[in-house]
């Protein structure tokens, strides 16, 4: 039950991020708002594991965390390299 | 070591590609490749001859029990096509050391036989496995190095080719990949005959989901094959490949995917379901008889040779379907034949265009122009091969119409036989236009002179040539394979 | 009551993210979509209960293609032009797709129910008898290693045509830039990124090699493994310079490597069959079978994450050095 | 005993994803990029922190608590960093700050 509940709080955040995602405007809002989804998807899957009473899955969870933080630094790195000026709006 | 032979068949030119990789040297590397591939058609020669009396060979991988690990099984029908492949293997690799000095630059010459190498194996693969998803597996191989090979082309737009073929083989193997899965959701098993087994409930319920599978199957194996709306990545992926490696897959890869699908139709889910269920009848002959005299009439249409090749291909690719489409002993048979002698004058002819290319330098008409007296042994290559392709008495072309239109007579559809007909005089069109551009008309004057092809590419074209008559005059052995191919298939035997 | 709750929740917000993608027009934001996609598939297939999937989809959907599809847009360019054609052949292709789909899931049997053919034919063997036969607790793996073992080679394989299309097309740049000195008063870029990772990088190759060695017990294996070692050389690669990274691994050493994995698991199916079994039949490798079996296991296994982790690694450094090198000359 | 590290998760919990939500309405109501990644990150790791804790009081001392650790200290290792790469970036290639209605094409000119 209460993990229920704390799933459910924690997708309604992934929600709310993806909103923040598609709205953009900058494309470092979207990076901010990925980077949101990916630390509560983590916690999500911490989370649900212990929903489901199988909380050995959390290999994934902290694969999952690598993943997006390399992700964001190589979104970052490679934003840089194309946009030399202007506001990286898009 | 002769129980091994099905899994060495596939697996010496597998991982031969990661040695030849590894040696990085590339004559080493065409060496290997040729020694390989002449070992290769001995196996499959022997395989061959092994099942020929309707015995059939198993091999089962990691020593599980077919249904539960993956399993090769070689009938006559694995066997002919292995031959196929192989034996046009054993002839374009030695071939191809000459002719890509001046196709592909010397830093790549070892990633070509390495995916050379990588394209042979999964087309072998795919011949053999008696394995749903093992096949897509080795379509997803053979694909892979398709697209890198045709990629090596000399000018840009060999690129755009292997990327606009990349897209549509991606949307193929998909398909093929969603078709398989519906099987194994409705079945539970990825064994093709385990699968025969077990579709024949789902067949009398006329189950949708298996009738969305067959669907995927067709749609998805069409792609591969060039099948007639689905043939676009074709003429641009022949034309624009390196002339070795349109030889190659003119002569093998369409043919094992038309393999794929005669294994989908027949074995897996039987004639009675392909014909009386699914009416697959209906959808092939007329798009066969539009690819055959569509597809024709645009290669008259093409300047270039290896473009003009392509859209032929098409239309040969048509005669198998409507093979398939006539639904009776004569015209399997005819389409399997098909499968062989279409090999043996595509291979041919594309190697013939190689040497034009190798001596001069481009293969468009211009290039052809006056060629007859200045390379008369390759001209007469072309213009035997040509006879085949039209299907002239006494080369093999001829022996898979005769079927074809006995098929035709057979199913009492004689209008089919007049389209076929009418395909092979377009078919005297467009070869009579090289023809006469090569010998009745004097080499323009811009042109520099040109000396013959060296003679080992001579020799191994004019082998595939001798082919080409030799079984034009001796179908017994093809014919004969062919025929009982065809039995087994419309008998549904496994 | 919840669980499906969550279920619809993922869904719209699965489908939510591919209408954003068809949207955007900025190839960035397309590919972090793509990635938050992948990312949500991965949570569903946990849903499901599949696991290795998840960690798959985590590893290599979210991970290393997003990270791939990065450095290609450097060299593309990273806003869609307008396509030449209309819509409407793709779309009608596209729906007549997802009709046929949806008319063949109208028998499907139904979704979870225990007397399901893919429940009662060659699944329970594999449950019952995998103990038995080739003893590790993970049984994805055993079925991905052993009962189909040819199929995962074939798909090492894969991987490698993969390399070797990358290779044929673009190469690598092995050129270095001219080694840039730092004077004392101007500190070097991204100090806070480069000590960090420095201090990151060896935990997340020793998560690797958990990963690699835990996959007869619990989700991962060499494909998971491999693209984990990859990710820490890429982040090197990221946080310090591509100039940097060839001097931590040259591609020269890598090249190599590639080939040696697939060897690796050809090997072994060779060995097997010089000892006299059929290829990639472990058992014969040791007395025992089972525990031939785990040699067996364990040796492609290594094959896997070997070729996996250097082809990633390979691919990345082409499109980088495509892209960011391409730009000095 | 059992009941009050029920009670005790429990509230951790709710902490976590009352913190979670508030960083959530934070970066759809706050006016521009930076005061985002103000209500994101700030509340990102008294969040991680919470939800991880309430996780290890119910899974007592086994492998799983490890692995949650792990994970903890992971993400507040990371997300930092990543905020820290990512508002440097954005500030390198001249994202203008929005300090009031008229103020930001000042702030512009300012640093150019």
């Amino acid at each position: 039950m209460m993990f229920g509940f704390s799933c459910l709080a924690l997708l309604v955040v992934m929600g709310v991020a993806l909103v923040r995602a598609f709205a953009g405007p900058s494309v470092y809002d979207r990076i901010l708002a990925v980077n949101m989804f990916g630390t509560k998807t983590v916690l999500f899957l911490a989370v649900f594991g212990f929903f489901t009473g199988r909380p050995d899955f959390l290999d994934i969870a902290l694969v999952y965390a690598l993943i997006n933080f390399i992700g964001v630094i190589a979104v970052l790195r490679f934003v840089e390299s194309v946009t030399h000026t202007g506001t990286g709006a898009d | 070591m002769t129980e091994h032979l099905p899994a060495l068949q596939v697996i010496i030119p597998l991982l031969l590609a990661p040695v030849v990789f590894l040696f990085n040297h590339a004559r080493l590397a065409w060496i290997l490749s040729v020694l390989v591939s002449w070992v290769g058609l001995l196996i499959s020669l022997s395989l061959l001859f092994a099942v020929n009396d309707g015995e059939v060979i198993r091999y089962e991988f990691g020593g599980w029990e077919a249904p539960y690990g993956i399993a090769y099984k070689v009938d006559r029908l694995n066997a002919l096509v292995l031959l196929i492949v192989s034996a046009m293997a054993a002839v374009i690799f030695p071939f191809s050391w000459q002719a890509i000095q001046k196709e592909i630059p010397p830093s790549l010459h070892v990633i070509f036989y390495t995916a050379l190498l990588l394209c042979l194996s999964g087309l072998l693969g795919m011949a053999i496995t008696g394995d749903a998803f093992n096949l897509f597996v080795f379509i997803e191989i053979s694909s892979l190095s398709t697209y890198t090979l045709i990629s090596l082309g000399k000018d840009r737009r060999a690129l755009t080719a292997a990327f606009q073929y990349l897209i549509m083989g991606t949307i193929g193997g998909t398909f093929i990949l969603i078709g398989v899965g519906l099987l194994y959701i409705l079945t539970g098993t990825l064994n093709m005959a385990d699968l025969a087994l077990r579709i024949g409930e789902y067949e009398a319920q006329e189950s949708r989901t298996l009738q969305a599978a067959f669907a995927f199957l067709v749609v998805g194996i069409g792609l591969k094959l060039a099948m007639f709306p689905l043939h676009l990545w074709l003429p641009g992926a022949y034309a624009n490949a390196p002339s070795v490696v349109s030889a190659f897959l003119a002569a093998t890869a369409t043919k094992v995917a038309v393999y794929a699908l005669l294994r989908f139709l027949f074995t897996v889910f039987g004639a009675d379901y392909t014909y009386d269920g699914m009416h697959i009848d209906y959808l092939f002959i007329p798009l066969a008889l539009i690819s055959i005299l569509f597809a024709s009439i645009v290669a008259i249409f093409q300047r270039g040779l290896k473009r003009m090749l392509a859209y032929s291909s098409v239309a040969q690719i048509g005669y198998m379907l409507l093979g398939i489409g006539l639904a009776n002993e004569s015209g399997l048979t005819a389409a399997t034949l098909h499968l062989f002698n279409h090999a043996l004058m595509k291979g041919a002819l594309f190697l013939v265009v190689a040497m034009i290319f190798f001596r001069t330098g481009g293969t468009s008409m211009r290039y052809i122009t006056g060629l007859g007296k200045e390379m008369p042994w390759t001209m007469a290559a072309f213009v035997v091969a040509g006879l085949s392709l039209i299907g002239v008495p006494l080369t093999v072309g001829f022996i898979s119409k005769w079927y074809l239109i006995l098929a035709s007579i057979e199913r009492g559809w004689w209008p089919i036989t007049i389209v076929v007909l009418i395909g092979s005089l377009i078919a005297v069109v467009y070869i009579w236009r090289v023809v006469e551009a090569a010998y009745f008309k004097p080499r323009p004057e811009n042109m520099p002179p040109v000396k013959e092809a060296p003679a080992g590419m001579l020799i191994l074209t004019w082998i595939l040539v001798a082919a080409n008559i030799y079984f034009g005059v001796n179908a017994s052995f093809t014919a004969g394979i062919a025929g009982a191919v065809a039995a087994e298939l419309l008998g549904g035997g496994v | 009551m919840i669980e499906s709750l969550i279920n619809i929740i993922l869904f719209t917000m699965l489908a939510a993210t591919s209408l954003a993608v068809v949207r955007l027009h900025n190839l960035f934001a397309i590919t972090m979509l793509f990635g938050v996609y992948s990312l949500l598939s991965a949570v569903i297939f946990v849903e499901l209960d599949a696991v290795d999937v998840a960690f798959t989809e985590a590893a290599v959907g979210a991970g290393i293609s997003t990270m791939l599809i990065l450095s290609t847009l450097v060299i593309t360019g990273h806003h869609e032009k307008n396509p030449k054609h209309g819509p409407w052949l793709p779309l009608v292709v596209v729906i007549l797709t997802g009709a046929v789909l949806a008319w063949g899931t109208l028998d499907m049997p139904l979704f979870g129910s225990l007397d399901n053919p893919i429940h009662q034919h060659v699944a329970p063997r594999y449950i019952q008898d995998s103990p038995e036969e080739i003893g590790i607790p993970n049984m994805v793996t055993s079925v991905l290693a052993s009962y189909r073992g040819y199929d995962t080679m074939g798909e090492v394989v894969v991987v490698f045509a993969a390399l070797i299309g990358v290779l044929a097309l673009i190469g690598i740049n092995e050129k270095k830039c001219a080694k840039r000195q730092y004077s004392s008063d101007e500190r070097p870029p991204r100090p806070v990124l480069q000590v960090m990772s420095k201090l990151l990088i060896p935990y997340i190759m020793l998560f690797a090699l958990y990963v690699q060695f835990h996959g007869d017990f619990g989700p991962g294996g060499g494909f998971q493994a491999g693209v984990i070692f990859a990710a820490a050389i890429i982040l090197y690669t990221l946080t310090f310079s591509l100039d940097d990274a060839f001097d931590l691994i040259s591609p020269r050493v890598l090249r190599p490597l590639a080939a040696i994995g697939v060897l690796i698991y050809g090997g072994t199916g060779i060995v097997t069959m010089l000892l006299g079994g059929t290829f990639l039949n472990y058992s014969v490798l040791a007395g025992d079978p089972k525990s031939g079996q785990h040699y067996g296991i364990l040796a492609i296994e290594f094959g896997v994450g070997l070729t996996v982790a250097t082809v990633m690694m390979l691919i990345f450094y082409a499109f980088v050095s495509r892209g960011e090198k391409g730009k000095v000359e | 005993m059992a009941l009050i590290v029920d009670a005790l998760s429990w509230a951790l919990l709710i902490a976590g994803v009352v913190l979670g939500i508030t960083g959530a309405i934070g970066t759809i109501r706050f006016p521009d990029f930076y005061t985002r990644v103000h209500a994101s990150s700030v509340t990102d790791t008294l969040c991680a922190l919470c939800i991880i804790a309430g996780l290890i009081l119910q899974a007592g001392f086994t492998l799983v608590t490890v692995k949650l650790v792990f994970i903890l200290l992971f993400l507040w290792y990371t997300s930092p960093v990543a905020t820290h790469a990512l508002v440097r970036a954005a500030h390198h290639m001249g994202l203008p700050p929005y300090l009031s209605n008229n103020a930001s094409a000042d702030a512009q000119k300012g640093k150019s």
